[in-house]
């Protein structure tokens, strides 16, 4: 392991250049990825202030702090900024541009230009949502139909700006396949890749492939407000729940495109921090393209109060029980994982297993949600916030914070103060269950979302998940002030702080210019941790 | 994880042979893209076209069958001087490569040219895509494909100039393959839209 | 496995199969476009679909090289086919059998 | 507080059993999944940095077994949740027909002996209804809790749904599909009625059934049918702005018109407003009101303007 060490003299790091522009057109993937991870994580920290404003508006039944119009903006901005600027490019884009080339033995990306060129299509899709703040739309970030056709607020410039990141996303993706298919390492098997690449995998081919559906979408939205067609549009013939239908042919599968790197980030923390090898790895491996595959046919559990046809129903709630076995799988295998381990409660290891925690939480109320009867009572209440949530900020954001504080002294060469790490994690963690879980009683009563007032009777209930939003606000600044201290004031990383074997662990901290000072040869796989494995010192 | 000692790789480039199938390969996954993008219009034409049947057969009758022809003709023919252009930069022939691209590039602005009669003829009688969902559907799907066939020819245009300033070899052409492919899936696509729109009798 | 370790080949097609190739697209295009003006009913359209389907087969194989790509190739190029035909087949099942009240 | 709404339909026995089958499972499997998490933990917690762990990469018995059971179990619930749908999609024979239409912001319920009631939908105990559904403008959702029932309304076609109101007492309408600014007022109220009450209200004359309203004083009724009758969901009494202006200080007030008149809101602006919003638009604002003619009567536009008199 250690005969990959680089003459000091040899080794120069990739962050050592200066300057904003060898940013802007750098190809280095690891630049790329800090782009990306900067440029997210402003989007979250400001989604999740506004999602602060809307708790503090609704900690009384009425409108006392913003107007119905001004929380109807608020919480449409919410969601758009959330799911297309912050979870959609997301851990695939941050984590998976910094690790894939490092994690498969490669110097970069396949098309490098390409992908900074899916960055640029970024910022442009972000200046134009500043455009589009100008007269904030109000349809929430679902844009259904008519509504979104007939609203005065701004529509066109939002969903144009989801359009251009989607074509970010989609050559993002395309970039991801090609190069697991073309740039592994020699020896590098499928079977002896890290299921973070798995999952990238999967993600990409998501991307790929459930993104133009939407694109195209949006873009009939945007035909019926400029040239008047009328596909959505039942005045003209059209058909509202068409709409809906090609909506979700991509935000389901999109719910898959921000969840699956987050499994794939735990599949890589626990064997690390259990030093064990990693249970079931061809299970997790392919129910990784199990849930993309059936992700594709489960788009209409949406739509069950929607007023689609019962067969359509049926089918599609079948097909949504299929899609919970994979991710079952998953959670067993990591259980498994931690046997007989040798398990050390790192700040990483205890976002993974807070991921495990909750997102059982998120899965199995999505149960409730995919049978039907139950559904019906369920549907667009605060039970759906509320599982979306445990999905989204369990899974999704708990593996991103887990990935931060697992590769933070790899990509920046630097450590970040792990008390507080820990302190910051016990907020999150609490704070968010104290927030998010009393929805899912509201929902339970019948509390619709998107209420911009409620009924006094929910006055309790929605007053404590108000408080909870504070202690998970707070949670969130100390674990950014504490990453952000560390970059300026942490201690220099060594190379390989936890023994992970991993190829992107052997490598300098931070990487250096090409990653690989010599292309490494391959001839096992990564989890090969354990008393029975002769493991080469 | 045992590394062996390969040669000095700083300011490494990739392998030739990767980069080309790389490339090909990209380019097919891009495909893919496109296909899913025409695939929400060819849905929406599928649901409208088993709801409505009388109005795309009575409205269909409007669009001028003989000038549908005429553009499935050109683009075909494109693709073959496309699909040659390729052979012929593979067997080295720059020139005649040019050439080739250069009356596909030639066939797709006529193909523009029919398009803009097409319009042209429409918006005379007072169709616009907002006359009937059939409309809307053929405005939609034309447009885009229109749009995509500007796209080729941009594309095509800097390909011809490279192929014609010697970029290009019997060695590596990637680039002439890769636009060729695109070109292709544009003649591709207009294969269906031509019977879907012109020709349901 | 892994498909990049044999070195890709430049499969270089004769001009003579291109020309053979658009005949045959010629061919069909101008049944299309016969096959039209004649009456089978909702056959016109499954005619006009399958002639459509073979030339953009033809196109694909021979005018894009499918025939000499690996199976990955093939892969992405016919799944994205099958999502399609998902998206549609769905999404009419839903529309076609709605209960009017 | 209960866990759940008041079961007050035939539908929301069914719907709380397969709602509390579900929970159980899921208890089942959260409580065994982190009881396992919690204990590895803590037993195989790292005490020396040294540790041996065994090289274990997996065991096809286990896999199959957490594949098979999970799958057995979901389809079982399939099975159950679709069975209870299917109750709840088939109407009986019997159900009497109620129309519903959503507009923004407000419900309209049309009975089949042509009776029209604003907000507040009257059923009797124990008679299958069944809801014919349309909305006027954007997609609404009809949703009774009590009832465990819920269905779109869209605009262009009808929906339908169908319950059996088993309690007698008030329960609550919620739009739960978003449908603008006035989303969160967009409420309405089942009341469901014995038989014997509900035959008088059936042949009684006052819209809104109660002889109680009848007997207010004019200023007080009017503030009672102005949050009832969804004034409240376009109309401020603070003199903020919402959808429509404010009725804070409404009452002889003086301004200009969409099309450029001027008017004066006197009682015959008011009442005019009330019957033909479309007529008389204020500058600066949207026609968006609908009327209600033969919603509201003589005598309770009357009251409202006395209320409206009264926000000085």
């Amino acid at each position: 392991m250690a005969n990959n060490a680089v003459a000091a003299n040899v080794y120069v790091s990739f962050l050592e250049k200066k300057g904003i522009l060898s940013w802007l057109y750098t190809t280095d993937h690891k630049r790329i990825g800090i782009l990306y991870l900067a440029s997210i994580s402003f989007f979250f920290l400001i989604a999740g202030m506004i999602a602060l404003l809307m708790r503090f508006e609704l900690l009384t039944p009425a409108s006392d702090f913003v107007s119905p119009h001004t929380y109807n903006v608020l919480f449409t901005l919410h969601g758009s900024i959330m799911v297309f600027f912050f979870v959609v490019p997301g851990l695939a884009a941050s984590f998976g541009n910094f690790l894939i080339p490092l994690m498969i033995g490669a110097p970069d990306v396949a098309f490098p230009k390409l992908n900074i060129g899916s960055y640029w299509l970024y910022l442009l899709g972000t200046l134009i949502l500043l455009f589009a703040l100008l007269q904030p739309a109000d349809t929430g970030w679902t844009f259904y139909t008519p509504y979104s056709a007939n609203t005065d607020t701004d529509v066109i410039l939002l969903t144009f700006g989801v359009f251009v990141l989607g074509f970010s996303s989609i050559l993002t993706g395309l970039n991801f396949i090609v190069t697991i298919h073309k740039m592994r390492a020699p020896g590098m098997t499928w079977h002896r890749l890290p299921l973070f690449i798995w999952a990238s995998y999967a993600t990409a081919v998501l991307q790929l492939l459930a993104t133009p559906v939407v694109g195209i979408t949006l873009l009939l939205l945007i035909a019926e407000r400029t040239l008047g067609i009328g596909f959505f549009d039942p005045a003209k013939g059209g058909d509202p729940v068409l709409f809906q239908n090609f909506f979700w042919f991509y935000s389901h599968p999109a719910v898959y495109i921000m969840i699956i790197p987050a499994m794939g980030v735990i599949s890589e923390i626990i064997p690390v921090f259990s030093r064990k090898p990693i249970f079931g790895y061809k299970a997790i491996a392919y129910s990784s393209l199990g849930i993309a595959f059936i992700s594709f046919l489960v788009w209409a559990h949406h739509m069950f109060t929607s007023g689609i046809s019962e067969v359509a129903a049926t089918i599609f709630s079948f097909l949504t029980f299929l899609v919970a076995i994979p991710t079952a799988i998953k959670v067993f295998n990591w259980t498994a994982t931690l046997y007989k381990g040798s398990i050390e409660l790192h700040s990483a290891m205890l976002y993974a297993l807070g991921f495990i925690f909750l997102f059982t939480i998120g899965g199995l109320t999505g149960v409730f949600l995919g049978a039907l009867a139950a559904d019906i009572h369920l549907h667009d209440t605060y039970f759906i916030v509320a599982h979306m949530h445990y999905v989204m900020i369990g899974g999704t954001v708990m593996g991103f914070f887990g990935a931060i504080h697992f590769w933070y002294p790899k990509w920046f060469g630097k450590m970040f103060n792990e008390a507080v790490a820990k302190l910051a994690w016990f907020l999150v963690f609490v704070g968010f269950n104290v927030t998010f879980f009393p929805q899912f009683f509201l929902g339970v009563q019948g509390m619709p979302r998107r209420y911009a007032t409620y009924p006094e009777e929910f006055q309790s209930l929605m007053s404590l998940s108000t408080y909870g939003s504070w202690i998970l606000g707070l949670g969130v600044l100390i674990m950014t002030v504490n990453l952000i201290k560390g970059l300026f004031s942490g201690e220099k990383a060594p190379q390989n702080p936890y023994g992970s074997l991993s190829l992107e662990w052997q490598v300098p901290s931070p990487p250096p210019l090409e990653n690989f000072v010599e292309i490494p040869h391959v001839t096992d796989w990564p989890y090969g941790y354990g008393k029975k494995k002769e493991v080469d010192a | 994880m045992e590394q062996g000692n390969t040669e000095h790789s700083h300011g490494l480039h990739m392998d030739p042979a990767v980069e080309y199938s790389s490339s090909k390969f990209g380019m097919w996954l891009f495909l893919g893209t496109e296909i899913m993008l025409f695939g929400g219009l060819f849905a929406a034409y599928a649901i409208f076209r088993a709801k409505y049947p009388e109005m795309f057969l009575e409205q269909h009758q409007e669009l001028n069958r003989e000038m549908g022809a005429i553009n499935t003709c050109i683009l075909i023919f494109s693709s073959l001087t496309m699909a040659i252009a390729v052979s012929a930069i593979q067997k080295g022939k720059k020139n005649l490569s040019a050439i080739l691209i250069l009356i596909t590039i030639i066939c797709g602005l006529g193909f523009g040219v029919v398009k803009y009669f097409e319009y042209a003829a429409k918006f005379a009688h007072h169709i616009y895509p907002d006359t009937s969902i059939f409309f809307s559907l053929y405005f939609m799907m034309t447009g885009l494909h229109m749009l995509h066939v500007f796209i080729g020819l941009v594309v095509l245009f800097v390909i011809m100039v490279l192929t014609w300033k010697g970029k290009f070899n019997e060695t590596y052409s990637t680039p002439v393959e890769v636009g060729g492919l695109y070109w292709h899936l544009v003649d591709l696509i207009w294969i269906y839209l031509f019977p879907l729109l012109y020709l349901i009798g | 496995m892994s498909e990049h370790s044999h070195s890709e080949e430049h499969h270089v097609t004769g001009y003579k199969t291109y020309f053979i190739v658009w005949v045959l697209l010629m061919i069909l295009t101008a049944t299309t476009v016969y096959v039209s003006y004649l009456d089978f009913g909702t056959f016109n359209i499954v005619i006009a679909m399958i002639v459509a389907s073979i030339k953009a087969s033809v196109v694909a194989l021979f005018f894009m090289h499918l025939k000499f790509e690996d199976t990955f190739t093939w892969l992405f190029a016919i799944f994205p086919l099958v999502l399609l035909f998902l998206l549609i087949g769905l999404t009419m099942i839903d529309t076609f059998t709605r209960v009017v009240p | 507080m209960t866990w759940i709404p008041e079961a007050a339909s035939n539908l929301a026995s069914k719907v709380d059993g397969l709602l509390l089958v579900i929970t159980f499972i899921s208890i089942f499997f959260f409580v065994l999944i982190s009881a396992v998490l919690i204990y590895f933990a803590v037993k195989y917690r790292r005490r020396s940095d040294d540790e041996e762990t065994p090289y274990i990469t997996g065991n096809q018995t286990l896999e199959i077994i957490w594949t098979v059971i999970p799958s057995i179990l979901l389809i079982l619930l399939f099975v159950y949740g679709f069975v209870v749908y299917k109750d709840m999609r088939t109407p009986p024979k019997d159900a009497v027909d109620i129309t519903v239409t959503g507009k923004q912001w407000l419900w309209t319920f049309e009975y089949y002996n042509g009776k029209k009631t604003l907000n507040e939908l009257y059923v009797r105990q124990n008679r299958p209804v069944r809801m014919v559904m349309r909305a006027d403008d954007v997609i609404h959702s009809f949703f009774v809790p009590a009832f465990r029932v819920k269905q779109d309304l869209m605009p262009g076609r009808y929906t339908q749904l169908w319950f059996t109101p088993t309690k007698i007492g008030t329960f609550d309408i919620f739009c739960a599909e978003y449908c603008g600014t006035g989303h969160s007022k967009m409420l309405g109220k089942v009341i469901v009625l014995s038989p014997e009450a509900y035959d008088i209200w059936e042949k009684g004359v006052a819209v809104d059934g109660g002889e109680a309203v009848a007997s207010l004083p004019p200023a007080e009724l009017g503030e009672k049918l102005y949050k009832g009758k969804s004034c409240n969901a376009c109309h401020s009494v603070d003199g903020s702005v919402v959808i429509g202006p404010s009725f804070k200080g409404l009452y002889e007030r003086e301004g200009e018109l969409e099309d450029g008149a001027s008017y004066t809101a006197d009682e015959n602006y008011i009442m005019q407003s009330i019957l033909e919003p479309q007529e008389q638009i204020v500058k600066g604002f949207q026609p968006v009101m609908p009327s209600f003619k033969g919603i509201l009567s003589d005598a309770e536009i009357t009251a409202i303007i006395a209320y409206i008199k009264t926000l000085k």
